[in-house]
């Protein structure tokens, strides 16, 4: 029951008896937390690891790497040679917050716009352009072998986090299973169920809401009645939180301390990170049709890259040639990889069949020589 | 009479239906203000208010599962699967509930609701964006079946599955949704759900199919005709209930038969009508009937799905087979 | 974020840094409410309707008459003239609760353990044990004709009873769809999912757990680590409450108060009821298997038809003949129902066919005729 | 050596695959302190402890998407479902994941997992506890599904499930838990998953089944017997992949063939025998296949099972059809 909350419109004192209800059994709250404001001013002290100009620099040039991914994604098309893609232009803090949060041996399960985590972790862009121009090949990733591919189907991964988790438990391993999923996937039951056995059997497990504030269409107050969507965690037995997800800072602290619980023992976080989508859900998309341009546009102000960038001018004399000289590098990157992706030989037809089962099966062998032979005509 | 497309087709029927009969409900994940991402309900909400067509949370479960409750109540819900690729989820409803709520109850409670999803590959869209499962509805007791091939049997189809009292299952091929287009009458006329549709006569053989592959089986017909061979396609439009004796008239006649589908070929619906025939028809049968379908493999992403699709040619390739078997 | 609670024993505050944390942005707590104690004493003042002792009496009554009913099923069972039966045995306060608040025309959808509501809205004994003897008959109610069957699989009616609150508030309806459903039907996702949409659409749905304790072997402490099931309407943006589910004062009470804050317009209402499977989990469980009688007897202690009639006793003068009288009354009900059931004429085997469409396939009126063929012979 | 039941088998398979791997995990409704509401996993609690054995929460989805992460990390779940009933909140994990994660991922992640669920009418049950949707499954490629009939094969199919890389739903039968029994050597030792079995052998027809129906099939093949007619007896066993090689040997052999299965007809495995038969063996054929299974109707509450099971004597009527086919 809801007692009290900061946002006034959301209030609905109920006055329908509930006065006399003799005993409160349970107290709840949510909590939300932020490092640095849209200007990029520090509204608290910053954790430790903010201290360290590298690591900064570092998280600033993941997020523009994601950015720059991004765009070239859409480029790509835009001309046709890439199939539809979805932007995470504005959410870039959100994934690396997570990515730079984790060891190397933890294993991500993202959902479909968290490349920036991806890229962070070794999944080449190549890889990544693979996948959305429809090549399987894009998801034997040869680095974070024990990632998970990208998920489409919303939410579905997240019970995989689950069983990941119960492995890394069983196994009694000080790693951590880390999840990533949308706003609207909180609605699907395969999140709830999920939360709920990962709370029951206390597994390290880290899950984090990619709040967007819209499910294509759909707006999250439409998506749910929940205040925040933090307090999911409360049906589940742990934790939630709010953080602001435009704010690096606040993402890797938030991932960082949810997982130093889990390592500890600690059992499961959800983490609502509180983005926004600036763009389209996908290219094929028409945001246009469904939200205004004076909806969109006070999000600008909060957008998460160019808040750490004023922090970093402000801080850490961040000058013009760090940016320019980052711009060239992580462009020329994108570039090569782009264009590597262009030529990259194409995939085999027997692709298909080779890798349905380990043991081809006998009648699976018939189809297989059948089409090969069609293929070759 | 304007040519249309095929999702305009469906947008007409719905239309048609909400204005006919204000128990029919559109609801389903992003139907409403977006007007479904394939436009399929543009304009709707427009017309008939959002107590008409609801943006429902992303939960396709629940869908289909609220839409037995709407039906219960009397409400014609059709509820949209964005795709069928994420269909899956409501499987449970549909078998456990929505296909026997009628007979559970003896007839008490009722169930005619409508799930409409966009199916089948041939867009070069992402993993799990592509798939034809109709295979897996077709043998649910209780559920109908239905999958049109052109603008106007979708229109027809739909009405018909909207006005049937029971649950129907109606997938859309999005491959033809904008490819496949002609002159639709919005009479508000219902096509039969039991019926398949001869789309070209024919005398040497029988080509059956449905949906996007309707396509390329008319294709291969063309190719065959170039050689002199004269076949007859048959639209099987309604996967369940199959129209056995429209089969057997056109198989009784021809002898041969090849069968296409997309859905990979074992277990699909063209194993259920090739067994038919084969028990019903043996004496008529002048050759083995052949599928041409997917292969036995998961849908491929789009850069392989033109070596999984059946094409004109793999299908002119069988019919051949069937008409050289002594 | 649980923040106070009643029970020391599942209090697990943490240390890991969330003090700092800045912004508090929601709170929520879990009620619990009770009238009468084990004892039959009331401790605080009842509602309107314990004024009446005609209605405390047939609280009574429906309690009475759900044991009874449930006896005598079990007692068919055991001499092979039912099926499996999942009884009630301790639950009846729950039940009879429901359906003593509801209107007639709400519509009731319950699981399989409401027996007592189902006969207090009309539901005739000989009707539910055609159910439980394996004949869809059962479920073609004579009354309450909107009601939704008995649902076997876990959760699944739960999606329902959303569309049933649906069509109510189209239609602009004075009506409210009221679902139960157990304790471990909470961890489905389906009802993650309904109680979602239900808070999301505000609609006129009152959703009681019938928390038994138990799902089969499961006890609730292993199926979530939520520290009560009420909260599990916190996820779903909506109000839940904990009620005493063997105080059928506190449940009449509850569930009504829900009822009239969803006639109001007021949305959704979740009820966790606290009983106790006292038996096994049906006929063809033996719980001895996974919890021990001492786990077990302390419960006795709470049910909720000895505590009423200690009320009646001390309060409303309830007299021994009153009470030969309603079991004498309810027995003979209950054994004339028995008999009806047995001699009940069986199933016409094309019933099969007929029920499966409105209009019958012509591939399955040939079945039906090759069926009915093999059938006479 | 003992004999035992076919649950007993499927515990001893479990059993002895656990203590072989310590990567075999367990997990399901009531697994462990209870032992399975069917006893099939009784003991294991005892032996393998709490860590090996686990009793899930309620949510049949998760069970299965648990599973797949699990495997992914190199662990072998074995996940029960209660009943088939309750198996299709799983259809989505395994359709959309397990099935495709080998393919998707290029080798890179894969999903060695079985998913046992007791399937089956015939033992009285109350509505969704006695379905058989096999067919269902064995439409999705990547997956393999498995029915066992006796003990014996119950115990080593089970075992060359969860030695297999690849997921696996194995179907067991229910009337057949306690009611078939044998001798079953705990030797560890595996049956191929791609061969069916030929139970009894004959010349004049071939009577195909699996599951459940192997009784009723072998009564038949008894009451034939009585006649003087020759029935050889196969059991399909691995529904997916079939075993065509051993289907035409034996039907090439006999000319004629009934396939026997519980499940509804349309849409069937028995479509998908009867098609490969249709197609490859057309010449040998000496009369139509016959099917003799469920009806297409929802499988009724069990006072009206037995009209709906297929019985010894309608199988034995079809398999006089096809002698009689000239
Ligand atoms: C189960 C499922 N249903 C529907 C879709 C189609 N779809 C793709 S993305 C999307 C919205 C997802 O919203 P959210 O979870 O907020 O993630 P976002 O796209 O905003 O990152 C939908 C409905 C899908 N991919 N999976
Ligand atoms: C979806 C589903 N899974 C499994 C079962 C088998 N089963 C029947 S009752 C039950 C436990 C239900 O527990 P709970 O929800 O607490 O209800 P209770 O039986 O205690 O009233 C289970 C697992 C089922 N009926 N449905
Ligand atoms: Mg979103
Ligand atoms: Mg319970």
């Amino acid at each position: 029951m809801l007692v009290e909350k900061s946002d006034d419109k959301l209030i609905a004192a109920t006055a329908d008896g509930r006065a006399d209800l003799p005993a409160v059994v349970a107290k709840f709250e949510i909590r939300r937390s932020r490092f640095l404001d849209p200007a990029g001013k520090p509204v608290r002290a910053l954790p430790d690891f903010a201290r360290d100009r590298a690591e900064m620099a570092a998280l600033y040039r993941g997020m523009v790497l994601a950015r720059s991914f991004d765009a070239k994604a859409v480029a790509l098309q835009r001309t046709g040679r890439l199939g539809t893609f979805p932007s995470a232009l504005g959410q870039e803090a959100v994934a690396v917050g997570i990515a730079a949060a984790m060891r190397r041996d933890d294993v991500l399960l993202p959902s479909f716009r968290e490349h920036g985590a991806q890229l962070w972790r070794g999944v080449t862009p190549v890889e990544l352009f693979l996948f959305w121009g429809g090549d399987e090949r894009g998801s034997n990733f040869a680095q974070a072998r024990e990632d998970f591919p990208i998920c489409v189907p919303v939410g579905t991964h997240v019970p995989h986090a689950v069983g990941v988790a119960l492995a890394i438990k069983l196994r009694r391993e000080d790693r951590v299973a880390v999840c990533a999923f949308g706003d609207g996937a909180t609605s699907k039951g395969d999140v709830a169920e999920a939360l709920n056995i990962a709370g029951a059997w206390k597994l390290p497990a880290v899950f984090v809401i990619n709040n967007n504030r819209w499910a294509i269409s759909v707006p999250v107050a439409q998506q749910t009645a929940a205040e925040t969507l933090a307090q999911k965690a409360i049906a589940a037995g742990f934790d939630g939180e709010q953080v602001d997800g435009n704010d690096v800072v606040a993402m890797r602290e938030a991932v960082a301390r949810a997982l130093a619980k889990a390592r500890a023992g600690g059992g499961p976080t959800l983490i609502e990170a509180l983005s926004y989508r600036l763009g389209d859900h996908t290219t094929a998309d028409d945001a246009s049709r469904y939200r205004s341009d004076s909806e969109v546009s006070p999000h600008w102000a909060e957008e998460p890259i160019g808040r750490l960038r004023r922090y970093l001018v402000e801080e850490e004399s961040w000058t013009k040639s760090d940016e320019e000289g980052l711009i060239d590098e992580v462009a020329s990157l994108i570039d090569r990889a782009a264009e590597a992706y262009l030529v990259f030989p194409p995939p085999a037809p027997e692709a298909m069949f080779d890798f349905t089962y380990e043991i081809l099966p006998r009648d699976l062998a018939e189809q297989r020589r059948e089409a090969l032979g069609a293929a070759a005509e | 009479m304007p040519e249309i497309s095929l999702v305009q087709a469906i947008n007409l029927a719905l239309a048609r239906a909400m204005a006919d009969d204000e128990t029919v409900i559109v609801l389903g994940e992003d139907v409403a203000a977006e007007g479904g991402v394939f436009r399929a309900t543009e304009g709707l909400l427009d017309r008939f208010g959002p107590e008409r067509i609801l943006d429902a949370p992303l939960a396709e479960g629940a869908i289909a599962g609220l839409s037995v409750g709407l039906a219960a109540q009397g409400f014609r819900p059709v509820a949209e699967i964005q795709f069928t690729g994420f269909i899956y989820p409501a499987i449970d409803q549909l078998v456990n509930h929505a296909s026997r709520l009628r007979t559970r109850t003896r007839g008490r409670l009722t169930c005619p609701m409508v799930l409409r999803s966009p199916c089948g590959g041939g867009i070069r869209a992402i993993e799990h964006h592509s798939e034809s499962p109709e295979a897996m509805f077709a043998h649910v007791p209780g559920l109908r079946v239905v999958i049109p091939s052109s603008p106007a049997r979708a229109y027809g189809l739909l009405l018909a599955a909207i006005r049937d009292p029971d649950p129907v299952v109606f997938l859309e091929p999005t491959r033809l949704y904008r490819a496949a287009r002609e002159e639709v009458e919005d009479d508000g006329a219902a096509l039969p759900l039991d019926r398949c549709f001869v789309l070209r006569e024919g005398s040497d053989l029988t080509l059956v199919s449905w949906g996007a592959m309707i396509r390329e089986t008319l294709e291969a017909a063309e190719l065959l005709a170039a050689e002199g061979i004269s076949a007859e396609v048959v639209d099987i439009a309604t996967v369940k209930p199959l129209d056995t004796e429209g089969l057997l008239a056109s198989v009784g006649k021809t002898g041969r038969c090849v069968i296409v589908h997309e859905a990979p070929v074992t277990g699909g619906v063209g194993g259920e009508i090739a067994a038919r025939l084969a028990e019903r028809a043996l004496v008529s049968l002048l050759a083995p009937i052949e599928r041409v379908a997917g292969w036995d493999t998961v849908m491929p992403s789009p850069r392989l799905e033109r070596y999984y699709l059946p094409s004109a040619a793999r299908i002119a390739a069988a019919a051949r087979r069937a008409l050289a078997y002594q």
